[in-house]
Formats: C-alpha cells, structure tokens, sequence
C-alpha cells in the first residue's frame, strides 16, 4: 500500500496549473505555511465561464494534488457550476485520500471560493452560494489529534 | 534506479555477519533459555555471550545488562520502574523537551497520575543548560532523565556533567542512548548513569531487541511481571536469535567504532557542504559540535518536506522528515520547536542520516536530484524569497 | 544419539517456511513500517499481511490484532491496561490458581496497588467451577482473566461459559490463549471474550513475538507508551521480521490444525498409555478429556523430577519438569498444588508435550529410556512403596 | 555452561555407595519429600573409624551427588573426623554447585551428623561435637525466594 494512489501520485509528480496567471481575475489564497499548507488559486472569468486557472501551493503531496485536481476541475465551468464543486468531489476525482489528509482537499476548496469571492468582490457580482461567505474562516481545523 | 538509504537513524539494516549468527537460534538451537536440558542450556549460554558483548560496548558488567523488546520498552521501564519504586520519597521528574516520545509519552502519562514533570529547555545549539537542571531539582525529584543523543538534530548532551549533579543531589539518572549507541564512544562507569536504554535496531541488528541497563545496587520496580527471566527482573520468554543478534551487532559496533564514526561524519560533512553551498535558502538545524556523526538535519526554506521526501523516493531515496514516529502525525517536531526553529520552516525540515553502507556516490547522487527536486517545488510553492512567508 | 525434544510447550523451533518468510526482512527490506518511503511502505504492507493471517486463525478483525514483544508482555497489557481504565469503576479481578506467572505476578503486583484479586480454584481435574466464578463477581469486579489452556496440565477451561457470565454482569473478560493457539479451534466471536493474549513461539514463529487481541470497541489504557505504532495503543519500533515470522507461523497453524491435533493426541495418547501400562506407580494429572493434544503430565512416585529430568537429557531427551519459568525454582508447581496432588508427588513430576516433529519412533526411544531411569532412581530413592513416604 | 559440572555429573550418573547395610550400627534421615529431598545415610563403625557407608536419597541430582560424595568422604574417617566433615567441604570436593543446590550439601552433612547421632545414641557414646545436637533441627530454609 502506497501513502497516495496513482491519481494522486500522478497529480503531485505532474501537477496542472502550476503558476500565476497575468492579470487575475480573482485569486485566492487559503492556508498558512504554519499549518504547513498555503494555497493560491487564480482564475481567469469570461463572461460567468472560468477560463483559466493557475495554482501554486506550498504543502504536501496531497496538497499540490489536490492544487492540481481542483484548478483542472474548474477550468471550463461557470462561477456558479464551480462553486458547487465539494471537497468531496475533489477527494473522489483524485481516487481517495488518506484520512489525515483529508483536509488539503478542504484547502483546495476553499482557494477557489476565495478566487471566486475575490472577482465577485472586485466585479460587483453576487452568487447565492457565497451569502455570508467569509473566506478567512477556519474550517479545517481536523488536524488529526495526538490521543493515547 | 539506484537505492539510497539515508535514513539509519529510524532503523539499520541487520548486517549479513549478524543475521548469520542469528538464523541457528529459529530451527535448530531453538531451546527455551529457562529449560534445564542441553538444549535450554546451549540458549542461555547464547544469552550469556550477547550479554557480555553487549556490556562491552559500553563498559559495563553484564549482569547489569536487561535484554527488552527495544528501546520503548527500556524508556518505559525505567521511568514507570523508577517512580513506582521510589513513589515514597517524591513524584517530580525532569527531563527535557527533546526527548524522544517513548519518554514524553510516559511522563505524559505519569502527569496523569499526579506526577510533576519538568521539561527542560534546549539552547539554539540544541542543549541543555545545567543551571537550569540543577535550579529545576526540588526534594520530591526522585529521576532524572536526559537524553544522550538526539534522533532527530543528533545533538549529543553533556550526560556526564547532567549524572554529577544527579549523584550530588541523590537522585536516580537515566539516560536514553538509544541513537547514541554505535555512534560515539559510552563508558557507563565514565558518564556515572544508574540507568541507560538502548536498542538493537540502530546498530545493524534486529528489530525488537534492546536493553536497559542497570547499574548494580540500583533498584527499580518491574515492568513486566511473569516468569524468572533476566535475573527475575525482565519477565518472558527471551527473543533468542533477536538478543543472539543484538549481541553480535554490538560486538561489530564496538570493532568498528572509529571507523563507522569516520566513515559516518565524513560523508555527512560532505553532503551538508554540498547542500549549502549549491542549494540556497538551506539552514542546518542544531550546532555540527558534538553531534552525531551521521546526522543531518536541513530546513528547506519556502517548501514542505513530505513533498520533498516523496520526490526524492520517486528517485530511490529514503529520508525522513523528523522522527520516524512522528512522521504520520500532521503535528511540527517537537524538538524543533524546542530549538526554537520556526514552524514553517518545520514543514520544510528534512532528515537525513548516513550509515556504514552509504558511498559518496549516493551523496552526489542525493544532491543532484535534491537540487532539482528543491528547485521544482520552489517553483510551485505560493510562498518564496520575494513574497516572503 | 537420538534428539527427541518433547517440550513443544516450552518453546517450539521456527519451522523452515516461516524462517524463509522471515530472512529478507532483516537485510533486504529493513525498512521501518512508519516511514513514508517505498522501503518503509513496503515493511508496513508486511505487518498489515501478518495482522490478516493472525486474525484469520482465531477469526478477529485484523484492526483487532495488536503485536506485542510475546505472551508475557499481552498478559501484563490486558491486565494493567484494563486495571487502570477501569480504576474508578472498581478494583477487584477475579483470576484463577493456574493462571501462567505473567498473569499472576502482575496480580500480586496489583494487590500492592490497593486491587483486590480473587483466585478461583480449580477441581480434581483441572477445571474451575463457574459457579464460584460467578459467586465472586462484586460491583468492584473489572476484570475476569481466565487461561484457555494451562501451560502445566492442559486443560482447557470453559471460556465461552466465562465470556458469558462476564457479559451478563457488564465485565471486561480476558483470557491467555498462548498455550491454546494453534492446539484447538479459536473463535474470538464465538467465545465473547474482549481481551486475548497469544505468543508465537508456541506455534512455529519467532520468540519475542505475540500480540494482545482487543475486541472493536474495547478500550484499555496503553501499556508500552511512545511512537505511534500499532494504531498508537503499542508503541516501539515493531519487530518488523517477528511479526512477519509470527503471522507465516499462524496461516500454517491455521491450514494445518486438523492434522496438528490429531497426530500430537495420538501420538501423546500413545505415550501416555505406554508410560502408565509399563511403569508402574505412574499417575495423569489433570484429565484426558478437553485437554491440551501434545499435553502430558505425570508423577512418578518415590523419585524427583529434576533427576528424570537430567538422566533423560542424557539420553538426549529433552522434557520438563512444570512450566518453563518455574523450573529453575525449587517451588513446588502453583498448578499441580491447586490441583491437590500432594507435594512429594508434585516433586516427582514431569510434563511431556509432543509436536508436530514428534514420531512414533520417538515416543518409544522415550518410554524405554524412562523404564531404566525411573527403576534406577527408585533403585537410590530413600522412599518406596513398601517404606512409603 | 551446564547446570552441574562434570564432577557432580559423573557422582549423579554413577553415584558410589547406594544402598543399606544389614546391620547397621548407625542411619540418620534427613529432610523429607514434600521439601523435594530426603536422605537417609547409614554407616558401619569399627572401633572408632567408620568403615563403611550407604545411601538412598529422593531428590533432584545435586542430592544424590552430594550423598554419594558425602558417603565416599566418611569412609575410612574416625567419626572424629567424619564430624568435622561440613558441607563447605563437600561442595568443594564436588567442585562447586549452583547457589540454589547448596542445600543439598547441607541436607548431606546433617545425614551423616544424624546418622552418629544414631550410632552415639545407641553405643552410649559422646562426641564434642555433637553437644546439644538436635538431629530434626531445620538448618535449611535457603529456599531460594521469589523475590520480585
Ligand atoms: C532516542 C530514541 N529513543 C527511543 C527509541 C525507541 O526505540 P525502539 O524503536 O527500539 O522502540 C528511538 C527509536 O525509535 C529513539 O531514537
Ligand atoms: C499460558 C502462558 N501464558 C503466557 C506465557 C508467556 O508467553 P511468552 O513466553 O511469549 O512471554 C506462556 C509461555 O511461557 C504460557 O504458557
């Protein structure tokens, strides 16, 4: 039994997206490198559709993986479609994770909600999937606890 | 594709010598130790021989020598042994932040118990001050424990100086020697330890095998109780081939001590020498003083190192990113923070030791890769030199 | 000289197959199983297939498994370990007089402690009576540890009743099944017990190896604290080679059982038959029924077992005179004494077990050699049948 | 290492003086079963020296080898002599036995003590040595403890 399977593995070894697009239309950055895990997602908006995407991430294997698998799966959906994308579709387009980290996927998630927020917010634009959104919120706080 | 192994401070490989002194004690001398026929009495013999190799390692007698299942056992043995036995006189230990978890768990335990436990600090160089131990004795302290050498920054603390003040003040010292064994020359007498754990899987033995030594006249309580083995002080049945083995390896270690120390540190200092100067943003954690001589201990800045660890074994190569134990656990390495090293510069920090069969051939192989390896995640990592963290 | 090792309950030799299992995972895939590289995946894989091949011979859930450094260390987990999650729930254990010395030594421990342990008795031959079992049951009862098979007699007491009185009452049931491993079917589900102790050099594997069964949703405190390992409840470095020798012994033990208990009973029955038809003033301790399949014990009257012992060794023989670990003591045998033989004979006593090696040819180099050597120690014995004790 | 050495060895396997005498002139018993050993020595006086002496013991090897080493002592010794007989003396002859087999040779040296008593007893003879003798007096508590 590998630490990732081969999705995973092939996502981390072969990332897409890596990088930084010129002029963003929105960018989200969601971590801290002091949890070990910093994300930044760009996306590029034509019209509602999600043109372009880019990440760069510090952190794990499954945090790049999951970089790559989320930025891959937004590529080409409109705002709304790509806010409907779940952690959870995340994790299972990758094949599974291990439970400790499951929440780099959680991360991935929320660096896109935090692009999409950012080009609502410079474009004026409202999505209902976003009411009372905070994008600096900690949802991941399951940082798998020591017990004995 | 090549195979380095850089990682022998989380385990070694059993050395052929000592496998082969190893294989007769699983089909043919198979004789319970305690059974009084020949073929009971040719396995205690064998156990008497391991004995005395390894107490020679160390310089002690063999009858101080308990064989365990490893160093875990050794630590928890000799913390629970020592508070239950003198639970009368106190119920305060000190012991430092570095520890390994073997001993931080079971003071953790003991907190639970009502024990006081003082952790004590390390300095940037990674040590211990012995002003701050000797103003943390209190009349309940009733144990001392420090370690001898750090797994993960290979640090090497001043056990003897640390065993002075303990017999000034009256109170029991043990020491964890568990990655010091094999790696740097132990006097038992020297140090003036009551109590030392060491284990077999570190020196090119077997896995499950180790020891705690006891200073004669020493007295603590049992930890596991049963039949008469070890002097009626270690219960169950003897691990046979694995103390035939530890035996041996220890014998091995003692002959090629200055050798495996020169062999070891040479090919360290290179691969530190190589990485600094050829990878920027590199940091060396812990002083390269008094240090384990395979030891390597390296942030890399702007990057994480299961990343790291995971690229350099898609090349064969095995590291770790901190202490085996904690490797599957999310949480930063205690010892590191107790250096005081930043935690996102933690995330970054990768292990690396070298052993008795590392060439330095795999050195350079390890750094042409590393530096790659570095150099892709920087580029795809949010935080770097301009940005900042 | 002929070698007939009749002592399979004292330990057993590692069979070739788990031996050749066992040898690559010394040198070749060293890796420890908590590292996150191929060679400390591939190790972890070992001991996942080691824990499904244990499981599968006493039907467990391999999650249910946790590997122990042998019998004695799982004995003294399951009763420390339940004694101080249960602490504030009661301290009364209810034990029996038979029990193997890791059970009743960590006992005596405990009653130091403040517990309170009560010893139930067993009857002419050899069981224990659940009505007294249950008669003992306080509200202070957390723990009821009776022994599948004994080590000494044989015989195998009635846990799935005991598992049952257990359950009805709301308390935790361990049972030691060292000796029972590999000698009779197990079923963990069928029996009901929480807690069960096996060791694998009893079956074919490796000494210093054994595991603590622990049913899904039973908690007790850990025992050895550190690492991570063993879902965090056993902690040190797992003896990677042990565990991989211990889970070939138990699929062998597993597809062999039938013919195991079949060839040992016949060929023990075959020994006892002759023993007792040829030597006269010879009795069976414990009965014949529900017993042990290699188990035999025996007094010969008027003569003392060491000296059997001895003359027999010369013979190449190689028997024992009660459990292993009590036969460098001068102690007459707890088993034997609570089975009432009286205590001249209890000194002229020796247990037999016979193997999967053992051959007919064996047991009948045996019994004439003990013809000539209990005639000749009755020859020099200062007691008789006509003087009498 | 073996449990005994060859001495103790060769007086076990071929122990020298098993057996009664018909008509002894004095038998001394010691020890009993349920302590896992008993020794009865007899011995044959003539004058003052003893001139012969057999044994018959249950117990483990030690004892028969104590017994047949503590009999080969005697014979030939005054009973002068035969009481100065310890069972320091009897170990070292065997070369040595194992600390929890002491006993054996004390168990040895009081069977022989007895068994002058017997024969003083009966002759009306008195020794120094055996001033206030008590022939049942428990010398052998070294039972080798479990101490845990
Ligand atoms: C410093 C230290 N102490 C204790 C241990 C535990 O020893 P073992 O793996 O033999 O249980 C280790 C190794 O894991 C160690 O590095
Ligand atoms: C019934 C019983 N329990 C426990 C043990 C102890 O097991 P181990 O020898 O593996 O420590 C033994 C064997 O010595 C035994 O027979």
């Amino acid at each position: 039994m590998a630490l990732y399977n081969d999705i995973v593995m092939d996502h981390f070894l072969n990332p897409k997206n890596v990088g930084e697009l010129e002029n963003p239309d929105g960018t989200g950055v969601y971590g801290s490198p002091v949890c070990g895990d910093m994300m930044q997602i760009q996306i590029k908006v034509d019209g509602e559709k999600i043109t372009d995407a880019k990440f760069k991430t510090f952190g794990c294997g499954s945090a790049i993986a999951s970089s790559s698998m989320a930025t891959s799966m937004i590529i080409g959906k409109t705002i709304e479609e790509a806010l409907e994308v779940t952690n959870k579709e995340i994790i299972d387009n990758l094949g599974g994770l291990p439970p400790v980290k499951v929440h780099c996927s959680v991360l991935a998630d929320k660096a896109i909600k935090n692009a999409i927020y950012d080009y609502a917010q410079k474009n004026g634009k409202h999505y209902a999937a976003l009411e009372g959104y905070d994008p600096n919120a900690d949802e991941d706080d399951d940082h798998g606890d020591i017990e004995e | 594709m090549r195979n380095v192994y850089l990682d022998y401070s989380a385990t070694t490989p059993v050395k052929e010598e000592v496998l082969k002194e190893m294989i007769p004690y699983f089909t043919e001398k198979f004789g319970n130790p305690s059974s009084l026929y020949d073929k009971g009495l040719e396995s205690k013999d064998a156990v008497t021989h391991a004995r005395e190799q390894v107490a020679a390692l160390i310089n002690a007698k063999p009858a101080e020598i308990y064989f365990t299942a490893g160093g875990t056992e050794s630590d928890n043995w000799a913390v629970f042994g020592a508070c239950e036995k003198l639970k009368s006189k106190g119920n305060h230990i000190i012991t430092t932040k570095i520890e390994h978890h073997a001993m931080l768990h079971s003071c953790a335990f003991l907190e639970k118990q009502g024990y006081e436990v003082t952790y004590l600090d390390i300095d940037k160089d990674g040590f211990i001050d012995l002003k701050q131990l000797e103003d943390a004795i209190t009349d309940k302290t009733i144990l001392i424990s420090v370690m001898l050498v750090n797994n993960e920054i290979g640090t090497i603390q001043p056990i003897k100086e640390v065993a002075a003040i303990a017999k000034k003040h009256g109170i029991l010292i043990h020491t964890d020697a568990v990655q010091g064994l094999g790696n740097l020359p132990i006097d038992v007498k020297d140090l003036g330890v009551d109590l030392m754990s060491v284990s077999s899987h570190k020196i090119y033995g077997p896995k499950g095998s180790g020891a705690l030594y006891i200073r004669k006249g020493v007295s603590i309580s049992n930890y596991l109780h049963g039949g008469a083995q070890e002097n009626r002080r270690r219960a169950g049945t003897e691990n046979l081939a694995g103390i035939v083995g530890f035996g041996k390896a220890a014998e091995i270690a003692k002959n090629n001590l200055e050798n495996h120390i020169k062999h070891c540190s040479e090919l360290r200092n290179y691969l530190k020498d190589r990485i600094i100067a050829e990878i920027p943003d590199t940091y060396v954690n812990g002083t390269m003083e008094k240090r384990h001589p395979g030891n390597l201990n390296i942030t890399f800045k702007y990057i994480e190192g299961e990343s790291i660890l995971l690229l350099l074994n898609q090349f064969g190569i095995s590291v770790s990113t901190g202490s085996a134990c904690s490797s599957t656990s999310l949480e930063p390495s205690h010892v590191l923070s107790a250096l005081g090293v930043p935690v996102e510069m933690i995330h970054g920090t990768v292990r690396f030791t070298v052993g008795d069969f590392t060439t330095k051939e795999d050195i350079d192989y390890v750094v042409d890769n590393l530096k790659t390896i570095v150099a892709k995640l920087r580029e795809i990592s949010s935080v770097n030199s301009t940005k900042g963290w």
